[in-house]
């Protein structure tokens, strides 16, 4: 009798990358939910444009390309980018650009490279530093949050303003918008007012901005939700967290009149969900145990540098762009010690 | 295929006076360039600055050789630098303006570079920026070439709008801030009331200083 | 003044390296071409002249030299060129002859009933792997055979044959896993 | 004797897979039926394979030497059984290529008759150990949890010091239970068979290594060591994990020594064997009896009765299965070997060899085949997983470039395939087949090159002998003319003809090159 | 010495061996200084006369230098010229100048020039390397060019700014605006629009080639001739 063959194991583990990919998903929702209670229906349509873009322009590039799109649609991976990405973009801005950064993730970030898993760099941060740089001015516009502005975006005020640009009624676009607490304090500190001074405004919370605060720890709940699962390691969100609130922390003792507390660096802006969903977007980070901690740690460091000198409030997306160069040199020179290597038994 | 074995003095030799010779050929011909074209380069430079100042304050304004009037001030507080040359523009000997060059802001990412036309009575006669580090698309529109805000400038003075107006609209000002970006015109509109408040407290005066001994720039 | 001052020190300066490059050409001459050596490492040494040239040896210096492509080693094949291009920093090249570079590895036999023993093909094996006397029965040894098929051309009674060397389970190789060798694809890949 | 809870020294990685023992481990080794032709590959170890020493035709008896050690690494073949050798052919091996090897097929007569056996040697203390490692060479013992190296050559321990010996009892791979059974009902054999290892390397104490989920083979163990009142043979049980039965991660577990990268256990004092080689090495010793069979698992949801079988060496694996109740419908692979380690057979027809420990004849739903696999997306899974504390992927990323340098600083050796990495992989990627590619590319490529190196030898010294000849010719030749040219010279003309045909050549070759020469330049510009 | 192609010297130098596209020289100028069409114009010419100059001289001399001395002369001249070059361009071209800054002295390292010095002018007649100059600047220069105008247009919508500084006044009046709303991606304006830009170009233009090689694949089995569109 004669048999199939294929090489051992001849045994398959029972994950695969839909299943992955959907875990991240999941782990998303509070801090979307939480986003879609403090910013309104913006945050939604932001993410249906994006998905609808990822899975258009996957399917365009996958048929291209002579393949079965649909496996590559299926894998969810496309759909993660575009909220990973929608997530982190203003609510209303112009639907346009939305689509145009998410175009960008897939086809140039992604596919061009040759699709899920050959991409150096986290498509969702590729488009939207593009974004971020090409539009900085739509890109720095944030509602603010509604307990601070009373005043929650509806379905079809966030609609108007998202596709014909139209401002909500309740007192145009100056009165419902402002400065996200990273450049508000960043404005402030450049007026030389005191860290004191400046949250005594009604827009500061506990830690960060009143409700800014809140929608990271939404995220942190899924993002430890993703630890638990085993799908991400603790290394990299750990150590970028630590090394931001350690350096924040130095300069916080050494002048706590001008620079902010680690917490509010840990709160406020993308450092929560940067921390659990995008450095630790498997494809473009480190993989080797040690070189996972200075990857993480270093995108703290420059999260914290770039937020403090560089030209833009937050820092997240080129943090983890740059990291994202440097991954493959980390992974090169943190191998893990080969069982048996003598020569390393001392470490 | 080498050749036999060669004397290395008499290589080295021949390869010195083959390099040599064109070493002088080389600079023989940067020379006669450079003396080809140093009249010209000066005047390109001089005519350069003049199109800088001339955008402040047109040619038929002023008689004077502007270039040649000018005196060199230091008010780091005042004007946000070490050196800054104050050229002054008069007609039949009269007082006409100043054009301070240049005037430093803080601006977002590093110092912004402003040239300054005041008139004699103390209006601003034009504001330009002559290099920054702003982010492109928010703070960059400083720049003429970007948007007309920097123009808005023009004919302002400490009581037009009141001293407590200068400021952005933000802060409860006049002037306009862009979206996305307040600290860039706040610094602007800052360095430019503080040239005019230090230009009220210099005044006239400035006109009566002789300008200094003209130093031999590039003999 | 000046002009004539930065010319002079210029033309010094240049005399001055022209004297120390002339100098260190000639005494930091160097003999031989340890660039040949290394591309000879990577010929298969079946000193077969499918390239043209005499043998793996003269074939290496005349790539060190310049004068040949590295894409002209049939048996070395893809594996041999694409070392070659890595070695010296070319752009990897289409075989030259892909269809010589297809062909199986060999080794000569020769068909002992056939032979009248005339030792021509002793006379042209490269790597003395025949062994025989006038007169008397040839036979090739099986392991120092390179699979040159130079001692095909010269048998007057053409008993010499290649035959392809088989396949063993010692001298079997995985397959490239992917796509898998074993298992039919579905759908379009 | 209250045993004293000794520490376990966990290894990296490893794997908890549901262990699929339960059907062939239910039932006590049943014997084979003698089949009425057998297979015996003369190739059944490390090394090099055996030369025959019968010829076709020949009548043979039960435990004659038939194929004898041609190498000092290479093993004895004995029949099985008696009867007569049919003929010596390229047969079916169970080898993953499906290629055949050169074997001896030999017809059973069905009477199982001995041959004259030597001397048991039951007093093995006080023998040379040199004299009991010639009697396993004798008998052919090669390790028989897979790895099948002589065991005469592993356990030769001349010139270093041993003082542990390590029986591996840690049957880590689901299906498989033949050394579970083994010790459950030959519990003495395998101490006996230990306890003469040790006196050949020399050991002062023996580990037994034995995951917790076989609590019958333990207490079997355990009482026959208190049985002979044996104070140096230690049993230590050690947590079920994948793969904690491989010889460098069991070591680990026991001894906290890792056995370097490159070298063996033995250069950390230590000599690890089989259960099932113990049991061999106590028959050879106590019974004279060469190694002719063994207990081999056949199981898997599609064979009727799955169990344990003494097996003749040289048996067809479709004999075998015929004697589980043949397959069932739903089969779809078989496999040798455990399910993360073994290969697939292509056939059925087969033999079972020394190292055959294990047959599963597998459903689809059990043993899926591959599905296309996604692209890696570097999830580090396989990283947690890899018990040599390699990094996988990476290995993947080169073997798939063929970039085997890099596979090489990866560390691609010191890989076990132990198949864990492939297991985790969230995109399917057959990561141990990449493996398997790259090594046995690297080892063909390093054997082409010493084929060259040969070569290049051969050859220059065929070009210095001819330059030789040349030369002595050459010489004569001049000795010659000198003696010509003392007479009286006449030949002038044929030397300027000479000459001028000399210069006509150069100056030919001279153009030739100047026409060359452009057009080579054009061609790289 | 033998018959040179002058097509084969100018198609290789438009195309086939572009020096931008192909053999990837001369990429820091490329990057930095193509976020418009006449900034990417301008250095491009000046880059060409440089080149036809250094050609020149070093075809011309090209018998007379000692291998060991080779590269320190060529390197001379190269750096003279430029240094002229620069000199001029400061004299009449201020405000380019300006803006193409540390850009032009560093022409003297755009491998491209020492490369063609070494590779072709070193060894070929006066007449063939001025020739290749010419073709292998404006080559450069098309790229250049291409690039620049591609990044401006897509960043900031409007073609021929600043033409003045370059062409004089009249130029002035050349500038293209697309569209007076056109938001501008600024992305293709900043470094990494150019890195984006090249690569669609050198993709564009192996997608050019590999259509030209099937086409001829098609039509003509019988004799492999030389491409034949420039």
């Amino acid at each position: 009798m004669e048999f199939p063959v294929a090489s051992s194991p001849h045994l398959q583990g029972d994950n695969d990358i839909q299943r992955v990919m959907g875990q991240v998903l999941l782990a998303l929702l509070p801090g979307v939910a939480a986003l879609w209670w403090y910013f309104g229906w913006g945050v939604i349509i932001n993410l249906g444009l994006a998905i609808f873009t990822a899975v258009f322009w996957e399917w365009v590039v996958m048929r291209l390309r002579g393949r079965d799109p649909r496996p590559v649609i299926a894998d969810l991976s496309g759909i993660l980018t575009a909220c990973l990405l929608a997530i982190a973009l203003p609510p209303t801005l112009p639907w346009w650009q939305t689509m145009m950064g998410t175009a960008f993730a897939i086809v140039v970030a992604k596919q061009l490279f040759g699709g899920l898993g050959y991409n150096p760099f986290n498509p969702a941060m590729a488009g939207y530093a593009l974004l971020l740089v090409s539009f900085p001015a739509d890109m720095t516009r944030w509602l603010e949050p509604s307990v601070v502005s009373g005043h929650s975006l509806g379905l079809s005020e966030a609609w108007n303003a998202i596709f014909s640009g139209v401002a909500p009624a309740a007192g145009g676009w100056d009165a419902l918008t402002g400065a996200t607490p990273l450049d508000h304090m960043r404005t402030e500190l450049s007026r030389e007012h005191l860290i004191g001074e400046i949250r005594q405004s009604a827009v500061w919370g506990d830690f960060g901005g009143r409700g800014w605060e809140w929608v990271a720890n939404w995220f942190l709940v899924g993002g430890l939700f993703l630890v638990w699962r085993k799908v991400i390691s603790w290394r990299i969100p750990a150590s970028m967290l630590v090394a931001l609130a350690l350096i924040a922390g130095i300069f916080w003792v050494i002048d706590p009149d001008i620079h902010p507390s680690p917490a509010f660096h840990l709160f406020s802006g993308a450092a929560i969900f940067g921390a659990f969903f995008i450095a630790t977007d498997p494809v473009t980070a480190s993989t080797t145990p040690r070189g996972q901690l200075i990857y993480g740690a270093l995108i703290g460091v420059l999260v914290f540098v770039i937020r403090t000198w560089g030209g833009y409030p937050d820092a997240v997306a080129f943090s983890v762009l740059l990291m994202n160069m440097a991954a493959p040199t980390i992974d090169y020179y943190t191998q893990p010690r080969v069982f048996g290597d003598q020569e390393k038994q001392d470490e | 295929m080498s050749e036999p074995a060669q004397n290395p003095w008499r290589t080295a030799l021949t390869a010195a006076a083959v390099l040599g010779f064109f070493a002088i050929l080389g600079s023989a011909l940067v020379g006669l360039a450079y003396q080809g074209t140093a009249e010209r380069i000066a005047q390109s430079e001089r005519e350069a600055l003049l199109r800088q100042l001339t955008a402040i304050l047109p040619k038929d304004q002023y008689d004077n050789p502007l270039l040649q009037d000018y005196l060199d001030v230091s008010a780091p507080n005042e004007l946000g630098t070490e050196a800054t040359r104050v050229y002054r523009a008069r007609r039949q000997g009269r007082p006409v303006a100043v054009i301070l060059s240049p005037v430093i802001a803080r601006g977002y990412s590093g110092a912004i570079d402003l040239i300054v036309g005041i008139r004699a009575g103390g209006t601003l006669a034009g504001v330009r920026v002559l290099s920054h580090k702003e982010t492109p698309g928010l703070g960059d529109r400083i720049d003429v070439e970007k948007s007309p805000w920097i123009l808005g400038f023009t004919g302002k003075s400490l009581d037009n709008p009141p001293l407590d107006r200068w400021r952005v609209k933000r802060d409860g000002g006049e002037f306009d801030q862009f979206t996305g970006a307040t600290i860039t015109p706040r610094a602007v509109v800052a360095a430019v009331k503080k040239s005019l408040l230090w230009y009220r407290k210099q005044g006239l005066k400035l006109f009566d200083r002789p300008t200094p001994k003209v130093e031999s720039r590039h003999e | 003044m000046s002009v004539l001052l930065t010319i002079v020190t210029i033309t010094l300066l240049a005399a001055v390296f022209g004297l120390l490059l002339g100098y260190a050409s000639v005494r930091f001459h160097v003999e031989g071409d340890p660039i040949a050596d290394q591309v000879d490492a990577l010929l298969p040494q079946t000193q077969c002249g499918q390239c043209g040239y005499a043998g793996c040896r003269p074939y290496a210096e005349a790539i060190a030299k310049g004068e040949a492509d590295i894409n002209l080693c049939a048996p070395g094949g893809e594996t041999t060129m694409i070392a070659l291009a890595d070695l010296l920093g070319r752009d990897p090249l289409p075989l030259a002859d892909a269809e010589a570079a297809a062909k199986p590895k060999s080794v000569a036999r020769i068909i002992e009933t056939d032979c009248i023993g005339c030792t021509l093909c002793l006379q042209a094996c490269p790597v003395d792997a025949i062994l025989g006397a006038a007169k008397q029965m040839h036979t090739v040894i099986e392991e120092e055979c390179t699979g040159c098929e130079l001692c095909v051309p010269p048998c007057p009674v053409e008993c010499i044959i290649m035959v392809p060397i088989k396949e063993t389970p010692e001298t079997w190789r995985w397959p490239f896993p992917e796509p898998s060798p074993w298992i039919k694809e579905a759908g379009n890949g | 004797m209250a045993e004293q809870p000794t520490p376990i020294w966990d290894f990296h990685g490893g794997l908890h897979v549901d262990d699929r023992k339960a059907p062939s481990k239910a039932s006590p080794i049943r014997e084979a039926v003698i089949p009425k032709r057998l297979q015996l590959p003369l190739q059944q170890h490390i090394g090099r394979h055996a030369e025959p020493v019968v010829r076709a035709g020949d009548p043979v008896l039960k435990g004659q030497l038939i194929a004898r050690a041609s190498d000092y690494v290479s093993a004895n073949i004995h029949a099985p059984t008696s009867g007569m050798v049919s003929e010596i052919a390229e047969l079916p091996i169970a080898h993953p290529s499906g290629l055949p090897a050169l074997s001896i097929m030999m017809e059973a007569d069905g009477k199982d008759r001995w041959a004259e056996l030597p001397e048991p040697i039951p007093d093995y203390q006080e023998a040379d150990p040199a004299d009991l490692r010639e009697r396993l060479r004798w008998a052919g013992i090669v390790g028989l949890g897979g790895a099948v190296f002589p065991t005469s050559v592993k356990t030769n321990v001349t010139g270093k010091q041993v003082d542990t010996l390590i029986i591996n009892a840690a049957e880590c791979e689901p299906y498989i239970t033949c050394d579970d059974r083994l010790m459950q009902e030959q519990p003495a054999q395998v101490i006996a068979g230990a306890d003469i290892l040790r006196h050949i390397v020399g050991a002062s104490r023996i580990l037994i290594g034995i995951e917790d989920n076989k609590p019958e083979a333990i207490t079997a163990l355990r009482e026959t060591i208190d049985t002979r009142g044996q104070r140096d043979i230690e049993l230590r049980i050690v947590p079920t994990k994948y793969p904690s039965g491989g010889e460098k991660q069991l070591i680990y577990l026991l001894t906290g020594v890792e056995v370097p990268s490159h070298g063996l256990p033995l250069d950390v004092g230590m000599v690890c064997q089989n259960v099932a080689t113990a049991v061999a090495v106590a028959e050879a010793i106590l019974q004279g009896r060469p190694l002719i069979s063994r207990v081999v698992t056949v199981t898997g949801q599609a064979v009727a009765q799955p169990g344990n079988l003494q097996t003749l060496i040289g048996t067809p694996v479709a004999e075998l299965i015929e004697q589980c109740g043949g397959y069932l419908p739903g089969i779809h692979k078989l496999i040798m070997g455990g399910p993360m380690m073994g290969f697939g057979l292509h056939s059925d027809s087969v033999p079972v060899a020394k190292g055959s420990n294990c047959f599963i004849a597998a459903t689809e739903a059990e043993s899926p085949d591959p599905v296309k696999p996604s692209p890696c997306i570097r999830c580090g899974e396989c990283v947690k997983v890899c018990p040599a504390q390699l990094l996988p992927q990476q290995l993947y990323w080169y073997a798939r470039a063929r970039d085997f340098d890099k596979t090489q600083d990866h560390h691609l050796f010191d890989c076990i395939e132990c198949g864990c990495c492939a297991y985790v992989c969230p995109a399917h990627i057959p990561l141990v087949h990449y493996y398997r590619f790259a090594k046995t590319e690297i080892w063909a490529m390093e054997r082409e090159r010493e084929k060259a190196e040969h070569a290049r030898r051969r050859h220059e010294f065929r070009e210095a002998r001819l330059k030789r000849l040349e030369a002595e010719r050459k010489a004569k030749l001049r000795k010659k003319k000198e003696a010509l040219a003392k007479k009286p010279a006449s030949g002038k003309d044929p030397k300027k003809a000479a000459i001028e045909a000399a210069m006509q050549r150069v100056a030919a070759k001279k153009a030739g090159q100047e026409a060359a020469d452009p057009a080579s330049e054009n061609e790289k510009n | 010495m033998s018959e040179i192609s002058y097509r084969r010297i100018v198609t290789d130098g438009l195309w086939h061996n572009n020096q931008a596209l192909v053999a990837l020289l001369g990429l820091c100028p490329l990057m930095a200084v193509t976020n418009s069409l006449v900034n990417g114009l301008g250095l491009g010419l000046a880059t060409t006369a440089v080149l036809l100059m250094s050609n020149l001289s070093v075809s011309t001399i090209r018998h007379w230098v000692r291998a060991e001395v080779r590269l320190p002369v060529f390197v001379l001249i190269i750096a003279s010229f430029v240094t002229a070059v620069e000199l001029v361009m400061h004299a009449w071209f201020h405000e380019l100048y300006k803006i193409l800054g540390i850009f032009i002295p560093l022409i003297v390292t755009n491998c491209t020039i020492i490369g063609r010095a070494e590779a072709f002018a070193s060894r070929n007649p006066v007449a063939a390397s001025g020739v290749d100059a010419v073709s292998i600047g404006l080559g450069f220069t098309a790229v250049l060019s291409l690039l620049g105008a591609s990044r401006e247009l897509i960043g900031q919508g409007t073609l021929f700014s600043g033409a003045h500084l370059l062409f004089g006044e009249v130029a002035r009046a050349w500038e293209l605006t697309l569209n007076a709303d056109y938001p501008g991606v600024l992305l293709a304006i900043l470094p990494p629009g150019a890195f984006m830009g090249l690569g669609t170009l050198i993709a564009l233009k192996n997608l050019i080639d590999r259509y030209f090689d099937r086409r001829r694949a098609e039509l003509a089995p019988a004799p492999a001739t030389e491409p034949e569109q420039a």
